[in-house]
């Protein structure tokens, strides 16, 4: 009993935040990828960028070297992609307007 | 100084071609006048320095650093190898202005395009750093690029493009070639490089590949030529009076004034190759300009034909090859503007270039018979005449280097007396074909004047050949004892 | 201390950019309609810029601030110039265009934004500043491509470009991450020193990652495909601007991470760079020759001018490490005058082939103009961008490296398969009689000036070459 | 400490899987906020208790917001087939996106990190916010990226109106009927 008490009580190692945000960054890209919705691909973009902020703060946590500077940068990209959204947003907005679908295939009157 | 002056001289001719009212005649006499100006500076050149084997004296040369980083610099001057051809670029330009009748829309931009190439052709012949030269090289392009595209014929703009792509090509490989070797011996000054530049003969090699690709296909030498029969069949005649008369020349000039002396140990194991090729040319340009229908490609043929006795005598790399081959650039010059105007006279008078049309013109235009005649057997080396000197001077020197090239290029002037003698018998010899012709005239005035002074040259140099060899003697010796030869 | 007086005086020209940036916003509230006063404001701006820079680069200004994570030398200085100047000319073009949108004030502060957060980028030496700016710098392009409500192409090219752009970001960001996680730091002196121990599998996977993101900002094959698409459906201005500016900031910013951040990793990746600039020539170029829109055509040749400066990262070894920086460091300014020019005779002209036809005619000047940026793209000498190529082989026949030989022999086929495309608009402009597809408008008086000073500019880059040579010679990253 | 990471893996990966595979975009929305959810828990879990509350607020809160404003102007909430949300590439993508994950996976496992330990990032929000207004040494950039930052959402604010704003007079359709 107490030995399955300190096998759940072991620290997680640093492998396992990287392989999940990995999973995460796939799982983000595969949506991006294959979705047509404009803004469906925008959360899986989120997704991804979430995936890499979990990556940077088990960095930080883990790394005596890095002194706890990555959560710092986190909340740097964490504006960033609020920035991104609302601009994002805005496009995809103006794109409605003109074409009456956001679904990305269909938008291709360029060609070549 | 000077030098520089003449050199971009005609700069300031395009823009003043640019500026005058659109009135026909002042165009014409503005465009002699200013293109009268290069020549009588590089008469009074010749006459000054020249003469008195003073070319290199300082007033003639300018030396400023320009990329100081890379060792590139605005470096002029004037030597006995380019001096012939810098005096026929500056020749042929006023030829070209004299001969330019049959152009008769946007005159102006006509001539303002002309004089910009005879600032890229003259900077050619007096450039002496790498960069610099590649810069004259390349700013002959364009304007014959729009030369050809906007005044040829129908079929002028395949024509023009294609020349601008080939040429084009020839030359950014040439440049890589240079960048290599001004960057591995630290400095584009061709006076500076000397023989090898301080290079190991591997790394010479690899360098002067490129380098001499790009020269012979500015040549052209056969195998690359394929640019050129469609673009001087397509050009006006006064553009075709500078595209045979000099730009060939910017590759020839290339391999005696860069490629031999620059890089001796690099052009060594090639030599024999060009000096093959230059045999091909002379014996392929004779096959096949005998079987040319039309007389100006006829008249193309032959020129890439007798381009191979350049070839042929710079390979060689003695100082008789040498003198012939640099000797000869001027002259394959005179006789190639000569036939290309005279052919521009017939073609304008009986309204057809076909050989097969064409017949007892003596009769009816005997000044341009007798004048395409005089360059027929010029073309063919007729001893007496400026090409004789020059060619026999090559083929000695090939000879001398090369036997089996030597002896085979002596097929060429054979060949090319035969098909030269043919096209005489048909078109100016023999019954009038076309009842038509009966009517037409002999050249005009403009034509005539465009075309004496190539003749009496033909004839004074093939008299006195010495005016030029004297002058060429002291820098041909001196590529010689670059390469190690005697 | 973190903060001196000092700092500030670094600062200048980016504090002088968002001290107009506010000024043009501000103004757009109290003076509305105007589309005067913001362009006006905004040219003066970027020439404040530029003076600034200017006058650190002739004070001899240089130094580490934030702890080394922001940098002053010459080199960045050099690309504030590039930015600035092209800022400047792209306020004229864009001028009456704005206007003519009711939106001045917004675009030119969309344009402003772009350049602080360009300039800021060339001086950050800390990972994560360089993504921050390079976001800076990007997210404002993204509305500037979608800003022009009149044309359908506009928001369409502007959403494409969007959604690669974040993508792009964030597969830049996980690179920067992992390179974080390996060195322990942002800073790039400490993230050489992790890469001096070896390439680990994270560190050369952050590397790839990281040189992916690059590519898709710098529209490098085969990460280039937003491009068409974004430039052609870009506002004119919009489009030369962000072929020109921010993307020789991010050529900088590259070059300064993998030089200053992991020198010896360059065998890894100057093959890598060797490759994409192989491939990027060729796609460039290619479809570039399949093109009847000439704007389309024009952005096809921003890939394949790209592949151009990507050769001189691949010659980055060895003895042509300086040439090769320089090489980047004339190119973009080389490049910066004709390319501007080019996209913005298409505002005057057109973007059908056909509207080229007998420009000469009707309209000499600007075709006098457009043949020399056509064959300045060429590379002819003695227009500016020959000396970009000029500098691009050196450094490729320095290296000693049998690819590199390669990759120049690329250059010099591309040059040629150039020609056809480039010379396709001569042929119309000089060789067809005019008539046939529409007139084109008349344009605005900036935005003639714009093209003339550019053509006068890449015409006579040669007068300039000397000094220009010894600035990059003197402020090279080695 | 295993069965909170499990179920955080558990919840963060699953809810991006619903983000993908939802053929309700609404519920698509739902899911992402569920996955940032499931990140701010881990966030609590690597010792960064306020990082997770910027993330609750910014992501669940403001950009989940904002993406259903978005959805909502841009479509009405409909239940569709597959074939209508998918590019036709799904079973490449899917491929792709495995091959890449599993590699990603196996690259960062295989690295040797050395003496790793959890705890060495800020505990406090003391902490943190030294290190965002780059006060404690080390972190002086920080100083520059706090108003960067403050500028780039600036930006985007201005960018976003520049791009959406309806001019009086045009209309909604504007483009379509050309």
């Amino acid at each position: 009993m107490q030995q399955v008490l300190d096998t759940l009580n072991q620290t997680i190692p640093l492998e396992g935040y990287l392989v999940v945000a990995a999973m995460m960054f796939a799982i983000g890209a595969w949506g991006a990828l294959i979705r047509r919705n404009a803004v469906v691909v925008f959360m899986c973009v989120e997704l991804m960028i979430n995936a890499v902020n979990l990556t940077l703060v088990a960095f930080a946590d883990y790394l005596p070297q890095a002194g706890g500077t990555g959560a710092g940068y986190a909340v740097i990209i964490i504006a960033i992609a609020a920035a991104e959204v609302a601009v994002g947003l805005a496009i995809v907005l103006a794109v409605f307007r003109s074409r009456r679908t956001v679904n990305v295939d269909e938008i291709n009157i360029m060609k070549g | 100084m000077i030098t520089t002056i003449i050199v971009f001289l005609p700069l300031l001719g395009a823009l003043l071609m640019l500026l005058l009212p659109d009135e026909e005649r002042l165009v014409r006499y503005a465009a002699l006048g200013v293109a009268a100006v290069p020549l009588v500076l590089v008469l009074f050149v010749y006459f000054r320095f020249g003469l008195g084997g003073n070319l290199d004296s300082s007033s003639l040369s300018q030396n400023f650093t320009w990329i100081e980083s890379l060792g590139v610099g605005y470096r002029v001057g004037l030597d006995g190898l380019g001096f012939g051809m810098f005096f026929l670029a500056a020749l042929l330009t006023l030829i070209a202005v004299a001969a330019s009748w049959d152009i008769t829309s946007n005159l102006k931009q006509y001539y303002a395009m002309l004089f910009v190439a005879e600032v890229g052709m003259l900077g050619v012949f007096a450039a002496q750093d790498l960069i610099l030269f590649y810069i004259f090289f390349e700013i002959t392009l364009v304007p014959m690029y729009l030369m050809v595209g906007i005044w040829g014929d129908q079929n002028r703009r395949a024509a023009a493009i294609k020349f601008f792509i080939y040429t084009f090509f020839g030359s950014t490989v040439m440049l890589a070639g240079f960048l290599a070797f001004g960057i591995l011996a630290g400095t584009f000054s061709i006076a500076d490089l000397g023989a090898g530049g301080g290079l190991g003969s591997v790394a010479q090699v690899a360098i002067a590949a490129p380098v001499l690709f790009g020269l012979l296909i500015k040549v052209p030498a056969v195998p690359l030529h394929s640019w050129l029969l469609d673009v001087y069949v397509s050009s006006p005649i006064s553009t075709n009076v500078v595209l045979s008369g000099v730009l060939p020349k910017l590759g020839t000039f290339g391999i005696i004034k860069i490629a031999l002396p620059l890089l001796p140990q690099g052009v060594e194991p090639f030599l024999p190759y060009v000096a093959a090729l230059g045999v091909i040319n002379i014996v392929y340009g004779a096959f096949v300009a005998f079987l040319q229908p039309d007389l100006k490609a006829l008249v193309a043929y032959s020129s890439i034909g007798t381009l191979g006795f350049i070839l042929l005598g710079a390979a060689a790399g003695n100082a008789v090859g040498l003198n012939g081959a640099v000797m000869q650039q001027v002259t394959h010059g005179l006789y190639s503007a000569l036939l290309f105007i005279l052919v521009g006279v017939i073609a304008s008078k009986t309204g057809t270039r076909r050989i097969a049309e064409l017949g007892g013109l003596a009769a009816r235009m005997p000044w341009a018979s007798g004048l395409l005649a005089l360059g027929a057997l010029a073309a063919m080396g007729l001893p007496g005449l400026a090409v004789f000197v020059s060619e026999f001077m090559s083929i000695m020197g090939g000879y001398e280097a090369f036997p089996v090239q030597g002896v085979l290029a002596t097929l060429g002037i054979v060949l090319s007396a035969m098909y030269l003698l043919y096209m005489l018998a048909r078109t100016i010899f023999g019954p009038i074909e076309n009842p038509a012709y009966e009517e037409i005239g002999d050249a005009g005035p403009a034509a005539l004047a465009a075309v004496v002074p190539l003749a009496a040259l033909l004839v004074i140099l093939g008299i006195l050949p010495g005016l030029l060899i004297n002058v060429q003697q002291p820098a041909v010796q001196a590529v010689v004892a670059a390469i190690g030869g005697s | 201390m973190p903060v001196t007086p000092e700092t500030f005086v670094a600062l200048i020209p980016e504090l002088v950019a968002l001290g107009f940036l506010v000024l043009v916003l501000l103004l757009g509230v109290f003076v509305p309609r105007s589309a005067a006063v913001p362009a006006a404001l905004a040219a003066l701006g970027s020439l404040a810029v530029f003076g600034s820079a200017v006058v650190l680069l002739a004070a001899g200004f240089s130094g580490e601030f934030f702890g080394g994570a922001f940098v002053v030398d010459g080199f960045a200085l050099y690309f504030k110039l590039v930015v600035s100047a092209s800022a400047f000319f792209t306020v004229l073009a864009a001028a009456r265009w704005s206007g003519g949108t009711g939106d001045a004030p917004e675009y030119m502060t969309l344009i402003l934004s772009v350049v602080a957060g360009s300039i800021l980028l060339v001086s950050m030496r800390d990972l994560f500043g360089i993504f921050l700016a390079i976001e800076l710098a990007t997210i404002p392009s993204y509305a500037m491509v979608a800003f022009d409500r009149s044309r359908r192409e506009s928001s369409e090219g502007g959403m494409k470009y969007l959604i690669t752009g974040v993508i792009a970001s964030s597969v830049l960001l996980y690179g920067i991450v992992l390179i974080y996680g390996v060195s322990g730091s942002a800073q790039l002196s400490e993230v050489a020193q992790a890469f001096s121990e070896g390439l680990s599998p994270v560190a050369l996977l952050g590397l790839v990652l990281l040189v992916s993101g690059f590519a898709f900002k710098v529209s490098a094959a085969p990460f280039h495909f937003w491009t068409p698409d974004a430039y052609q459906g870009a506002p004119t201005s919009a489009a030369a601007f962000l072929s020109v500016a921010p993307k020789a900031a991010t050529f900088a910013v590259l070059l300064r991470i993998l030089l200053e951040g992991m020198p010896e990793a360059a065998p890894a990746w100057t093959a890598v760079m060797a490759f994409i600039a192989i491939l990027t020539m060729f796609v460039g170029n290619l479809f570039a020759l399949r093109q009847r829109n000439v704007r389309r055509m024009l952005a096809y040749s921003s890939v394949a001018h790209s592949g151009y400066i990507l050769a001189a990262f691949a010659a980055l070894q060895g003895p042509a490490l300086s040439t090769g920086v320089q090489a980047v460091m004339i190119y973009s300014a080389a490049y910066a005058v004709m390319n501007l020019g080019a996209f913005f005779v298409i505002d005057l002209v057109g973007d059908d082939g056909k509207s080229y036809n007998g420009l000469l005619k009707t309209r000499p000047g600007i075709a006098l103009s457009m043949g020399v940026f056509m064959a300045a793209l060429v590379g002819l000498p003695p227009l500016s961008g020959f000396f970009g190529k000029l500098y691009v082989i050196l450094a490729g026949a320095q290296s000693g490296s049998v690819l590199v030989y390669v990759v120049v022999g690329a250059v010099v086929v591309n040059s040629v398969l150039s020609v056809p495309y480039y010379f396709g608009i001569v042929r119309n402009m000089f060789f067809e009689e005019p008539g046939g597809g529409e007139p084109g408008v008349s344009g605005s008086g900036a935005l003639r000036f714009s093209v003339y000073a550019l053509a006068v500019a890449t015409a006579l880059f040669f007068l300039v070459m000397g000094p220009l040579a010894a600035l990059v010679s003197g402020a090279g990253l080695v | 400490m295993i069965v909170a990471f499990a179920f955080l893996a558990g919840m963060t990966l699953v809810s991006a899987l619903g983000v993908v595979l939802s053929r309700n975009v609404v519920h698509s929305a739902l899911f992402m906020s569920g996955s940032f959810l499931g990140v701010a828990g881990f966030f609590v879990m690597l010792n960064v208790p306020a990082l997770a509350a910027f993330q609750i607020l910014i992501y669940v809160g403001a950009v989940t917001v904002v993406i259903l404003f978005g959805i909502m102007f841009t479509q009405r909430p409909q239940v569709r087939s597959f074939s209508t949300i998918l590019h036709r590439q799904v079973w490449a993508g899917l491929l792709v996106a495995l091959g890449v994950g599993v590699f990603l996976a196996y690259v960062l496992s295989i690295q040797d990190w050395g003496g790793t330990q959890p705890g060495s990032g800020p505990r406090e929000m003391a902490d943190l916010g030294r290190i965002l207004l780059g006060v404690s040494p080390g972190t002086e950039i920080f100083a520059l990226f706090f108003q960067v930052v403050a500028v780039l959402l600036l930006v985007a604010t201005i960018a976003a109106i520049g791009v959406s704003r309806r001019k009086t007079g045009e209309g909604v359709d504007r483009g379509v009927e050309e």
